[in-house]
């Protein structure tokens, strides 16, 4: 049975999400979700491309004989970005502790100083 | 109004998204797999390692690992910067 | 104020915590063989001192982790691997100098397809894990506790 | 010299993270030695930068190759019977060069400014470090010639960026604009990463001079241009998505903001070479060349007016440097839009775009610098708070004024070489354009005249100390001898760097190309 692209449209649609509830979310530790949705589709995204039908890991250690292994790169991309997903998550989270501390609120709308 | 231009936007990118999800190539069967076939095929000859993704990361793609490990200490070095202990008079 | 997790939860750490450690560096350690590597195993070893820092408190494990001792051995991880790509300048950055060379890590030759996997093999590549493993443990660690110290200063406040 | 100068690209990239692991180690032994440190790794850099644009340049601009890792040396880019590039290449052509040599010139004087101007605050050790990684990661932006890798550096200069944008954390809006930065900044990522994805998941291969080769302009290319137009756009400030921009340069610390500038340029340099190179001929060029000529009249438009209003030194002074991202992509733009025939205004007014690159940094470099030692001597960013500095601040005001007409484009100064290729070649294309940026840089000097009225002239304040540190003042000297050098002599300097430059993008698809897949 065949699922079609039905992996990509569901990377897609987490990027979307991601996107939604960085746009109209009000909150700031709720942006940070938003935006670590869109980092998660992406990973999502990246693993899928390497994907074959009825492959087996690429690693030779008690490999299964003869068959098919999957794309390693898209592995090695995928790390990469989960790595760099953490680290921004970690400074953007540090962010929303001092803009908390200074202003007394998480909320977008009291946090708008800069304008103009 | 504003709204209204953010939503357009959204709507704009989502459509975009889903546009490029439905003409992507099959899923579970990579159009061009050249370069990952000499990964799967060189790994134990050149490298010496069984483990394909390791020999990506850290041997064929080992300049990207610098660069990811470099972003790491970027934000470790960034988020010590902002919980340092401040001098008395800035505040 | 009262830092620190109910006693389930301290003992259930105390149980886990060791067994997480094994497991992370067995990780690292593995990484040319079997799936993880220098990251997988860091953040192994990481989940394990953010689970003693939940369990106990920042204050409870002031003695044992020092953000200052965590961040020197992160800048050592970071130095270490700069200097793995170093190695290879001679040929090109990055080179794997000693993949297949007989020496360290570059041992009896690889059996091609499918094996149990040759420890002494992999060239640089378990140096690299090592560096890399170190640096992300001690890292990651080194952000946990500095936001837990500043959020925690936080809600004093 | 040779093998220096062969594996001066891996070094240009390697010696600033070198610096920057082994800064706080060093900043244990104390300040001195931490200076010393950092001043050596930065004049190292900059020597390397040198050596490297020497040796592109001497063989005018044609590329060069770093195989990172290639088992049979840096030059070798395919390994036997493969037509994809197995490892990550640095390619390093006129374009590159000349914006590593921008970088080494910010940076440099970003860091010995630093010395003075971050010597009485708290977490030097990592203040330098964050600088240095920044520097590290513009570099990689600009020499490498691989996708994923240009994503990692984009994300290093990113998070570095937004360390250093945050760094003053008693100011409550530097931390706002730190979220926000780094909120629209790691989305830009994504874009760029997705599109990279899409790309990889087409083509298979990340290099992209192989990349080049391989794209037919499907409905995935364009969708991956549209995600990659977006992120950098967003990323360099242009003007739809320019609302990061002057929050960034504004609260950052001076020295900081000049090296933001740096850091959009290497952005705006990437979405170029996506342009130029990674599409060229695959899709209709003129419509995008119309598309960024569209952006950036509103760019200047909209910087220039923002400008004016302001009140805020630092602001201003922001708002400015987003109208100069306008008129270099003004001046590409002109010229994409006309590249299939290429006609000789065309050329113009890539020279007049790429060199206005080096001569912004010079000049809103200085100004920023400049608006430090300001604000610093004032401890007010409000513009109507000032006044009379002139009368204490005798050469802070003489190299404003050197770098407000620079910018503004008034003619001994290097601003009005490059704005006036851009000028000339505009006109050529539509008369509507010219006119549009020549008003605009009128609009910018007004801007500059009533900040030096608001606050170098009047009556002289009471206790303001007298003149600027020796190390404040030796680097905004140094930009400011390159603003007048650039300026006397534009025709040297377009002749020698910004040509081959220029050539690299417009002609230089093709050798770019077949220097990595051979054949041609």
């Amino acid at each position: 049975m065949s699922i079609g692209n039905l992996p990509f449209v569901v990377a897609a649609l987490l990027v979307a999400f991601g996107i939604y509830t960085f746009l109209f979310k009000r909150n700031l530790i709720k942006l940070v979700i938003g935006v670590s949705l869109v980092e998660t589709g992406v990973n999502l995204f990246l693993v899928t491309l390497g994907y074959r039908t009825a492959g087996v890991a690429p690693i030779y250690t008690f490999a299964p004989e003869a068959q098919r292994m999957v794309l390693p790169t898209p592995q090695a991309l995928t790390l990469t970005s989960i790595v760099i997903g953490l680290a921004t998550t970690a400074l953007l989270l540090s962010f929303a502790v001092f803009i908390h501390r200074h202003y007394g609120s998480l909320d977008v709308r009291k946090v708008k100083e800069l304008q103009g | 109004m504003r709204k209204a231009v953010i939503l357009v936007a959204f709507l704009f990118v989502g459509a975009f998204l889903l546009l490029s999800a439905t003409s992507m190539r099959p899923f579970g069967e990579p159009a061009r797999a050249d370069m990952d076939d000499y990964f799967i095929a060189n790994t134990q000859v050149e490298v010496a390692a069984n483990n394909a993704v390791t020999a990506v990361v850290f041997d064929y793609r080992g300049f990207d690992t610098l660069g990811e490990a470099t972003v790491l200490f970027a934000a470790v070095v960034g988020v010590l910067a902002l919980f340092r202990k401040l001098r008395e008079d800035e505040t | 104020m009262n830092s620190g997790m109910s006693i389930i939860v301290r003992t259930i750490t105390r149980l886990v915590y060791g067994l997480a450690l094994v497991f992370g560096f067995y990780v690292i350690m593995h990484g040319h063989l079997t799936p993880g590597g220098g990251f997988q195993g860091g953040a192994v070893v990481a989940s394990a001192f953010a689970l003693l820092l939940v369990a106990f408190g920042a204050a409870g494990v002031k003695g044992q982790l020092n953000a200052h001792l965590l961040q020197t051995l992160e800048e050592i991880g970071a130095l270490a691997f700069l200097a793995l790509g170093f190695v290879g300048i001679g040929t090109a950055f990055f080179y794997n100098l000693l993949a297949n060379s007989g020496s360290l890590f570059g041992g009896p030759v690889v059996p091609l397809g499918p094996n149990p996997g040759v420890f002494n093999g992999g060239g640089m590549l378990p140096l690299m894990n090592w560096a890399v493993g170190l640096k992300v443990m001690t890292g990651i660690a080194a952000v946990v506790i500095a936001m837990l110290v500043g959020a925690r200063k936080e809600e004093t406040e | 010299m040779t093998a220096l100068t062969n594996h001066a690209p891996v070094l240009l990239i390697a010696i600033p993270l070198l610096g920057a692991f082994a800064v706080p180690l060093i900043g244990k032994l104390g300040r001195g030695a931490r200076d010393s440190f950092v001043g050596l790794i930065a004049l190292i850099t900059a020597a390397v930068a040198g050596l490297l644009a020497a040796s592109v340049f001497g063989r005018a601009g044609a590329p060069g190759l770093y195989v990172l890792g290639g088992h049979q040396g840096f030059a070798f880019p395919l390994p036997s019977g493969m037509s994809v590039p197995i490892r990550i290449i640095l390619e390093v052509d006129g374009m590159s060069a000349f914006m590593a040599l921008i970088t080494a010139l910010v940076t440099l004087t970003a860091s010995f400014f630093s010395f003075s101007y971050w010597k009485e605050r708290s977490g030097g050790t990592m203040f330098y470090a964050l600088l240095m990684l920044l520097t590290a990661g513009i570099f990689g932006m600009e020499l490498t010639g691989d996708m994923f890798n240009f994503f990692v550096f984009l994300e290093i200069t990113s998070i570095a960026a937004c360390g250093l944008i945050g760094f003053r954390v008693w100011l409550r809006n530097s931390q706002e604009a730190g979220f926000k930065v780094m909120a629209l900044y790691t989305l830009s990522g994504l874009f760029v990463l997705l599109a990279v994805g899409l790309l990889y998941g087409q083509y298979g291969g990340l290099n992209i001079a192989y990349l080049a080769s391989a794209l037919t302009g499907s409905t995935i290319d364009i969708v991956a241009l549209g995600l990659l137009l977006t992120g950098l756009a967003l990323k360099a400030g242009a003007v739809p998505l320019h609302m990061w921009a002057p929050d960034a340069y504004g609260e950052a610390p001076a020295p900081m903001s000049a090296v933001l500038v740096a850091n959009s340029q290497a952005s705006l340099y990437g979405l170029f070479r996506i342009l130029f190179t990674l599409f060229g001929v695959t899709i209709s060029v003129a419509a995008l060349g119309w598309i960024l000529i569209a952006l950036a009249l509103l760019t200047i438009f909209v910087g220039v007016t923002m400008a004016l209003i302001q009140n805020d030194i630092k602001r201003l002074i922001a708002y400015s440097a987003v109208s100069q991202i306008g008129y270099m992509l003004l001046g590409v733009g002109v010229g994409l839009a006309v590249s299939v025939a290429k006609p000789d205004f065309g050329f113009v007014a890539m020279q007049g775009g790429i060199f206005h690159m080096l001569n912004d940094a010079a000049c809103i470099g200085l100004l920023f610098l400049a608006s430090g030692v300001i604000i610093r001597a004032t401890g007010t960013r409000d513009l109507n708070k000032m006044g009379g500095l002139a009368h204490s601040m005798k050469w802070t005001s003489v190299l404003f004024i050197i770098g407000a007409f620079a910018l503004a484009g008034v003619p001994p100064f290097n601003g009005f070489a490059s704005k006036f290729l851009i000028y000339e070649a505009a006109f050529k294309l539509s008369p509507f354009l010219a006119v549009v940026a020549v008003l605009s840089s009128i609009l910018l000097l007004a801007v500059f005249v009533k900040v030096f009225q608001a606050a170098f002239l009047g009556a002289k304040p009471e206790g303001l100390q007298s003149e600027v540190p020796m190390g404040m003042m030796v680097p905004m000297v140094a930009l400011a001898l390159v603003v007048i050098v650039f300026g006397l002599f534009p025709g040297f300097f377009v002749d020698k760097i910004v040509t081959p430059a220029a050539n690299a993008l417009w002609y230089g698809r093709d050798a770019y190309m077949s220097l990595v897949l051979g054949g041609g």
